[in-house]
């Protein structure tokens, strides 16, 4: 698979390490009353679709970037690629 | 049609004519007691047991393509039950206990062959977690004998031992592991099941669940609605598609693992053997062929197809291991998909939908446990009690804290 | 003056140097290096002090910059490496820290890598058995990490017959067996 | 022998003879010939023995979906099972074996199977076998496997070597036909940047096997010029002898060049073979088609062979199977094979052409209307029996048969993404799909475009729509006259009448009456009819054989041929060597080796190594007269807690964190607090993955309020890396923090022991004052030593003595060491290794990776306390579920064996002292164990159940697995100082 990277254009998926679903970005607030629950879910329920999925790519023989990128499961296809970093930022993670 | 010597040899002078259907092609009936989502050797399985060993009616096998056409057409064919953990080893050693006796059960040669299987260790540490496995496993009752390397030498004088770059230091080794011949499982449960009445419905996809006040009421398939007392999947890979019918997330993901086979070749390999440096097991058919794998390709995906950088991943680690495989030929490789949950270890249990059960979760571990699979969700649909060699498979463990992680590696599917 | 002798990543206490048809191969250890990152808003006065240090502005992405004793080139989002003559600037973090206060990140990165040179019109045909990179096409000056005989390596075009990879120090030997394999093979 | 069946004419050097033995026997071809045609030449038919009956076997087609004419190739180490005679080009020496016989080819014993054809039908293993159970592994499958299989391996090492390579183009065509070449033209000479890739050594592919011309000049001529002119283009590279063996996702293509296969041996320093993986923009499949045959009794004899293969021979190698032959066709194709070998002075027979219509052929009989009913001859063919139009039986003496039953375009690649071919019924055959892979297209006779006008014509014009898509100016050249006969077939698969097997897949012996019967008994699918049949599953994967069973299939199931549809075309195209696909990656060099800086010293003193992940580190150091590794790593033990000892510790990951964030960062990643550690200062990391469980531990140093450096495992360092930017990109993108690795830059080494201060005062310079006054126990500052060289001093212990850790630049790091040893030579400094480490380690009590196995969590290590409730940190909310809170958790204790001398084993599990020895009685494990020459006595550590409550508690360790079953007492875990008073000396 080539992955086209944001800055560095398409990049064999050879060079990066994949983790998994993007919404590991949102990790849940510690604090919330049934916070055990919460990262019950967020750590091991996926939704695992036959079709379009958002998940995390590390690119570790690279620039070292997290990329999430967006690739239907059926077909392989790469339809966007972003920063993490703009990812997490956009959906309101900061410090 | 029972399957005999003398049926064999008046068969043979008389043309073959006399051979009946494997098992028929019935048309759906309105409704079943049991109604089992998935043809592949777990389904078969659990259909036969249930209509064989619980005297069940009723009972459909619904497969969306043809039966045995997922992982159990598409695996490596070990069986084995090396395994270190409580949740596991009582289970694997059941379902190899099975094996031993299914041609017999089923009338059914499916060339279960305990060749024995060898896992190879390179350093202290694996060598203290192979013990520990090893120790495990005779505790709990199964087999376990751990190799020195003259011992490997004297039955693979061919392993690198002069020259690698992560020296062999020993094995562990189960000589009642070993190999079975993968499509005829599915066949000779298929057939089994057949005659105790079961209707196995192939090209019948479903397409949704009926679902009233909190219960299961029957399946939509693309062959029409089918009323049912009970639903269970039983569709590996496909799961969370499955499972999605119901709006209930897995702590599953879907990911594809690839398996070659070579050309045939006279015999090179008496058992099953797996690298402790790389990602290499390799054993050799009946036909000839050397059937070998490796790790998964590692991303999600539904597309049964993988990619290239694995497969040299695999051939790098089968070099390294055995120097003589240089001119072998790759013949065909091909990849399935796997239901990696986030401990490695299966799932089968009831959910909170009355009537609807869930059998998958077995990452790319689940031929081995095909027989015990079929016997406990058997087990656990009739009666509503998990099997006692089952008890830890359950839905809720990761809750609770109480995952069973063979590796070690966590909530990675990828990893395990 | 300390009294240590320094050992190159191969061993020796003098660079190795392969000839080849059409192809020369050499280690070179006379280079200091460091990491540089811009602080989280400070990109501007990091971009400033370096301008002064390089005599140009920090690469952009995948590029090279600098003429004068130190260069740079980009390893990541707002990260850079720079080099500059051992001899000379074996101090070059301190330097680097020192013109960027507390606005950016300096990390010494001197003896984490090996760096063997690559000169001659063989180089293609050698890098094509080594790595992902397209290196006929790459620009020149240009950096990029890609993978070289299992090992995560920075390669830089020089100029045109002339790259640089840059990997790990502790597996220098590997690195080299690995390029020296691919010239008898290539060339 | 003469080359008696050598034709005039053909692509092949005279001027040179080859020397070449098949099965011992000595046979002259030229350069140009394959193997099988420089057999063909010399007369030689009967090349193999099928795979299930040992039936006789010659050649089928002319390339490499030859199912038949397979050889062990070469011998000794380079011995290759299995190699098509039809695409081996012959070389001066060229050794060649039959195979799958014995004791020899002409008289094969196992040809007995043959006679047991009834019972060894489709799917019968799987209704026998099994009366007595224990006879399968015992009598049955060993007879089974050593009667299967085909050629052997040598089992000793590859002695070649292969490469792996990367290739980039906007084009990559597959196939150098008219098609290919045509399109190779056309984008060369547009100025694309063009690979055309061939697995032939001769690019032309099918011009080079026919006798049509281009414009004015003979096909072979116009490719050779065309290959020529592309030849001379430094846009275009051209790679014959290269099989592209599979299309992957987003344009890469696997290839497989075959660089010294046509020579005796590979040059000094070449590969073998090279497998290029090669990043397409776009790519053109040109593969042309492959010609199927026609089932009918008794069709497998040597001297049967496809009408275009057969052609092929003649024309381009100038052989003939025989000096008479005759055609059977269902289409027009095969009346050109009769043409091409009258031509050649060969006599043809007849022409046998099932259609009643057939067109009539010049100088030659034509019977049509009539169909092949049987054939006769040993070894070989003698006779065909045919059923005319009028229904009378007539026999036609020939030595050869060339059989056509209409070409299949070559769809293979465009199937290897799960692509599905369609049916064309105007060639009554499978075209590619419209679910091509991304960016292939098809063209010439890969597309159904079989005239040679067709081929020229489909291949510039799609090069020419695939340059517009790539925005590239297309070349318009004109297009060479070439000619344009239609396909005129008729749709038939098999002669129904006829006494003998008919057979569908040479190799695998698979007739149509195997397909019969898998229906019968509803193995009806494709996919279990070529697993019931195994059908299509050989070394050619069905390439001239799947067609026709599917075709059976259809009509046994009343279904047209696309309704039963086909099995799923998987890479690679044809079979790859291990060896291509391993690379150089072998041996010694299978990962890299990672050398720590004082390897080389390390080595100087006889350093025994062992392997740490990629690195390789010092285990233990021997002596002169020590003969036992013990004696050794007791030494070094007792040296180091006697007086001082060095060891290098450099593996260690060490990864650099500052930013204003840096203390806030690692109060998130580490489970302990990490904001209030005072600069030069040291403390433990605990790292919990967020399931709660332990991912790793290090200490970590703060250098400044801005700057941390952490130190990892050696395992982890690569994973905790990536975690931690994960945690700064994805979790806090926010948080002003930047890492980097500097693991290799330091050489780090461990100075450990009473006197490891006195050492260090002597290299490190008199400015800096490291008494324990000014430098306390897990104290860390910048210093400089021997005169001015900047290090790091860290006073960190993992042996639980007085020691530090000092870090130099790593090209001073083989310096200081040698300074270490001659500085220390005073108090008799030693040097240690990982052996007396762990030792060391496990007197402490300290976890390490067996104790760190990925299922701890850090009550187990009776560190819950470390972890912070007062701070959001990754991992502590899910460390609280229940599961992993039990009572009964298990907690890290040591194990003392009530015998000194009884060694603990890792591994063994612990059992109450009553009670039965029993999984379900599991009360824990021994992670790690060692002799402590300190306490004399074997110790062990590791986790028990409820272990913090049991102190004194006898229990029985047992190890069945080594036959080991002693009686150990619960102690704590820290058996050496467990007040730590040494490191605080």
């Amino acid at each position: 698979m080539m992955i086209d990277h944001p800055l560095l254009g398409p990049r064999d998926a050879q060079e990066f390490t994949y983790l998994g679903d993007a919404s590991l970005i949102d990790r849940p607030d510690w604090q919330a009353e049934d916070a055990v629950d919460q990262f019950h879910d967020y750590l091991y329920l996926r939704d695992n679709p036959a079709g379009e999925h958002r998940e995390l790519w590390f690119h570790e023989v690279g620039d070292r970037s997290w990329l999430v990128v967006t690739r239907n499961t059926l077909t392989h296809q790469i339809t966007s690629v972003e920063l993490a970093r703009d990812v997490a930022r956009s959906r309101g993670r900061s410090k | 049609m029972k399957y005999s010597g003398l049926r064999v040899i008046k068969e043979a002078l008389t043309g073959h004519r006399g051979w009946g259907p494997a098992w028929r092609d019935p048309e759906p009936q309105k409704s079943y007691d049991y109604v089992i989502i998935g043809g592949g050797g777990h389904g078969l399985a659990t259909a036969y047991y249930l209509a064989k060993h619980f005297g069940k009616k009723r009972i459909a096998v619904l497969e969306k393509g043809w039966i045995g056409g997922g992982n159990v057409g598409r695996n490596t064919t070990i069986i084995r039950s090396n395994y270190l953990l409580d949740g596991n080893e009582p289970f694997y050693e059941y379902s190899l206990k099975l094996w031993e006796g299914l041609e017999q059960e089923l009338n059914y040669n499916a060339m279960v062959s305990q060749r024995g299987i060898l896992n190879l260790y390179h350093s202290d540490g694996q060598r203290d977690a192979f013990v520990r496995r090893g120790n495990a496993m005779i505790l709990n009752g199964a087999d376990a004998e751990l190799l020195d390397v003259d011992q490997i030498r004297a039955r693979y004088p061919f392993l690198d031992f002069e020259n690698a770059r992560f020296p062999i230091k020993g094995g562990l080794a189960q000589h009642r592991g070993g190999t079975v011949r993968h499509d005829a499982v599915a066949w000779g449960y298929a057939r089994g099941a057949d005659s105790h009445g079961v209707d196995i419905l192939q090209n019948c996809e479903v397409t949704g669940l009926r679902i009233e006040a909190g219960a299961i009421r029957g399946v939509e398939t693309s062959r029409g609605y089918i009323g049912a007392g009970k639903v269970a999947s039983c569709v590996a890979g496909s799961s969370s598609r499955v499972m999605a019918l119901a709006d209930i997330r897995l702590p599953i993901e879907s990911h594809v693992l690839q398996a070659f086979v070579s050309e045939g070749l006279k015999p090179v390999l008496p058992g099953v053997i797996t690298f402790g440096a790389g990602h290499f097991y390799c054993s050799q058919s009946d036909k000839g062929g050397l059937v070998f794998g490796g790790d998964i390709d590692g991303y999600n995906s539904y597309a049964q197809r993988g990619n290239l950088p694995t497969v040299e991943d695999v051939c790098e680690s089968g070099m390294a291991l055995i120097p003589a495989l240089g001119r072998a030929r790759l013949l065909r490789m091909w990849g399935g998909v796997m239901d990696m949950s986030m401990d490695g270890s299966p799932i089968i249990d009831r959910t909170h939908i009355d009537g609807l059960y869930f059998n998958g979760g077995w990452c790319y571990g689940g031929f081995k446990a095909t027989p015990a699979s079929g016997m406990c969700y058997a087990h656990l649909l009739a009666t509503d009690t998990p099997h006692e060699t089952a008890t830890a498979y359950r839905l809720d463990r990761f809750r609770r804290g109480r995952m069973i992680d063979e590796k070690g590696v966590g909530a990675q599917p990828n990893l395990h | 003056m300390h009294d240590l002798t320094a050992t190159t990543a191969l061993g020796g206490t003098t660079a190795e140097v392969r000839d080849f048809e059409g192809l020369r191969i050499s280690e070179c250890p006379d280079w200091a290096l460091a990491s540089l990152a811009s602080r989280l808003g400070r990109e501007d006065e990091v971009a400033a002090a370096a301008q002064a240090l390089l005599g140009a502005a920090l690469p952009g992405v995948g590029a090279c910059a600098g003429d004068g004793p130190v260069t740079a080139f980009w390893i990541g989002p707002e990260q850079w490496m720079l080099e500059a003559p051992h001899g000379s600037h074996e101090d070059l973090a301190a330097r680097i820290k020192a013109a960027m206060g507390d606005a950016g990140s300096v990390t010494e990165q001197t003896d984490g890598w090996v760096r063997f040179d690559l000169e001659g019109a063989g180089c293609h045909q050698v890098l094509e058995l080594m790595c992902n990179a397209d290196t006929r096409r790459m620009d020149s000056p240009a950096a990029t990490r890609t993978a070289i005989a299992h090992q995560s390596c920075f390669l830089i075009r020089r100029a045109d017959g002339h790259f640089s990879v840059i990997g790990p120090r502790s597996s220098a030997q590997s690195l080299h067996h690995g390029l020296i394999e691919a010239a008898y093979s290539a060339l | 022998m003469s080359q008696k069946n050598r034709l005039p004419g053909g692509q092949i050097d005279r001027s040179q003879n080859l020397d070449f033995t098949f099965d011992g026997k000595r046979f002259t071809g030229h350069p140009g010939d394959t193997l099988a045609s420089a057999l063909m030449a010399n007369g030689v038919r009967l090349m193999g023995r099928s795979f299930k009956y040992h039936r006789p076997r010659g050649v089928l087609t002319s390339g490499s979906e030859e199912p038949n004419a397979l050889v062990e190739l070469r011998s000794g180490a380079r011995q290759e099972p299995n190699t098509r005679a039809t695409t081996a080009e012959l070389f001066d020496g060229l050794e060649a074996r039959s195979q799958n016989r014995w004791p020899s080819l002409t008289f094969d014993a196992m040809a007995v199977n043959d006679r047991f054809s009834n019972f060894l039908t489709a799917g019968f293993y799987y209704k026998t076998f099994m009366w007595p159970a224990a006879f399968w592994e015992k009598l049955y499958e060993p007879i089974i496997r050593k009667a299967a299989g085909l050629g052997s391996l040598s089992l000793e090492e590859d002695p070649d070597s292969y490469d792996k390579g990367y290739l980039h183009c906007d084009l990559l065509i597959v196939g150098a036909g008219p098609a290919g070449l045509s399109a190779a033209l056309t984008a060369g000479r547009s100025g694309a940047r063009v690979i055309l890739a061939d697995e032939d050594f001769a690019m032309g592919g099918r011009l080079n096997a026919e006798t049509f011309a281009i414009d004015d000049t003979a096909g072979a001529e116009w490719a050779a010029a065309a290959v020529a002119e592309l030849h001379g283009m430094n846009n275009v590279r051209l790679m014959p002898r290269t099989t592209v063996i599979g299309g992957f996702d987003h344009g890469i293509y696997g290839a497989v060049e075959r660089v010294s296969d046509h020579l005796p041996t590979p040059a000094p320093g070449k590969s073998r073979q090279i497998l290029w993986r090669v990043y397409t923009r776009r790519a053109l499949l040109c593969a042309g088609a492959i010609e199927r045959p026609i089932a009918f009794a008794n069709n497998d004899r040597p001297g049967i062979l496809l009408a275009g293969a057969m052609r092929a021979y003649a024309n381009r190698w100038a052989a003939t199977p025989a000096q008479k032959v005759a055609v059977f066709t269902n289409n027009d194709d095969g009346h050109r094979t009769a043409r091409d070998l009258m031509a050649k002075g060969v006599r043809v027979a007849a022409v046998i052409d099932v259609r009643p219509d057939a067109p009539r052929i010049a100088d030659c009989e034509l019977l049509a209307g009539a169909q092949v009913i049987d054939t006769s001859g040993r070894l070989g063919l003698s006779f065909v029996k045919l059923r005319q139009a009028d229904g009378s039986e007539r026999i036609i003496e020939c030595g050869a048969l060339g059989v056509s039953g209409g070409w299949n375009p070559n769809v293979h690649l465009t199937c290897h993404q799960r692509g599905r071919p369609a049916w064309n019924p105007a060639i009554s055959a499978f075209v590619p799909g419209t679910d091509l892979p991304q960016g292939q297209s098809v063209a010439g006779a890969a597309a159904g475009a079989f005239s040679t006008h067709a081929a020229l014509r489909s291949g510039a014009e799609q090069a020419a729509a695939i340059l517009g898509d790539l925005g590239i100016k297309p070349d318009k050249a004109r297009l060479p006259r070439a000619e344009d006969a239609p396909v005129n077939i008729q749709p038939f698969w098999h002669v129904t009448e006829g006494r003998g097997r008919a057979w569908l897949d040479q190799q695998n012996d698979v007739t149509v009456k195997d397909v019969k019967l898998a229906h019968q008994e509803n193995f009806r699918s494709v996919e279990h009819l070529k697993r019931y049949t195994t059908l299509g599953m050989a070394t050619d994967q069905g390439k001239t054989s799947n067609m026709g069973g599917l075709a059976i299939m259809a009509e046994l199931a009343g279904k047209s041929i696309p309704g039963v549809g086909t099995t799923i075309f998987r890479p690679p195209y044809t079979p790859v060597a291990m060896g291509t696909l391993g690379g150089r990656a072998r041996g010694a060099h299978f990962h890299p080796v990672r050398e720590t800086p004082s390897h080389i010293w390390a080595r100087e003193q006889g350093a025994v190594f062992v392997e740490a992940g990629n690195w390789l580190r010092a285990q233990w150091f021997p002596r002169p007269g020590e003969t036992h590794w013990r004696q050794s790593v007791d030494r070094e033990v007792r040296a180091v807690r006697g007086s001082v000892g060095v060891c290098d510790v450099t593996t260690l990951g060490k990864i650099d964190v500052q930013g204003t964030d840096a203390a806030a960062f690692l109060n998130k990643v580490y489970a302990n607090g990490f904001a209030k550690l005072a600069v030069g200062k040291t403390r433990y990391g605990l790292m919990l993955r967020e399931d709660g469980i332990v991912m790793d531990d290090g200490t970590t140093a703060r250098l400044a309020e801005d700057h941390f450096v952490m130190t990892t495992t050696t395992a982890n360092a690569v994973p905790v890396y990536r975690h931690l930017e994960f945690v700064r990109q994805c979790l806090f993108p926010d948080m002003d923090v930047q890492l980097i690795s500097t693991t290799e830059a330091w050489a780090q080494y461990a100075v450990a022991g009473p006197n490891a201060r006195k050492l260090l005062q002597k290299i490190v310079d008199p400015g800096f004052d490291i008494s324990n006054e000014a430098f306390p126990f897990m104290a860390c500052g910048a210093v400089t030593i021997c005169g001015g060289l900047r290090a790091r001093l860290f006073r960190i212990s993992f042996s639980g003595e007085l020691a530090y850790e000092i870090a130099v630049p790593t090209r001073y790091g083989d310096a200081l060491i040698r300074r270490l040893m001659a500085a220390g030579e005073e108090f008799d400094v030693t040097p240690y290794g990982t052996e007396a480490l762990g030792v060391m380690r496990i007197e402490k009590g300290h976890a390490a990776g067996n104790e760190l196995n990925g299922t701890t969590t850090a009550l187990n290590l009776r560190m819950g306390r470390m972890v912070s409730k007062k701070k959001d940190a990754i991992g502590s909310t899910l460390s609280e579920r229940a599961g992993l809170n039990t009572p009964d958790a298990l907690a890290l204790v040591g194990f003392l064996p009530k015998l000194p001398e009884e060694k603990v084993t890792a591994g063994g599990h612990l059992m109450n002292r009553e009670g039965p020895l029993d999984a379900k009685h599991d009360q824990g494990y021994v992670t790690s164990a060692c002799y402590s020459p300190i306490l004399n006595s074997h110790i062990g550590i590791g986790y028990l159940k409820s272990g913090s409550e049991r102190m004194g508690e006898r229990l029985r360790l047992v190890s069945p697995l080594t036959g080991q079953n002693i009686e150990v007492e619960v102690v704590s875990a820290h058996f050496v100082d467990p007040e730590g008073d040494r490191l605080r000396a």
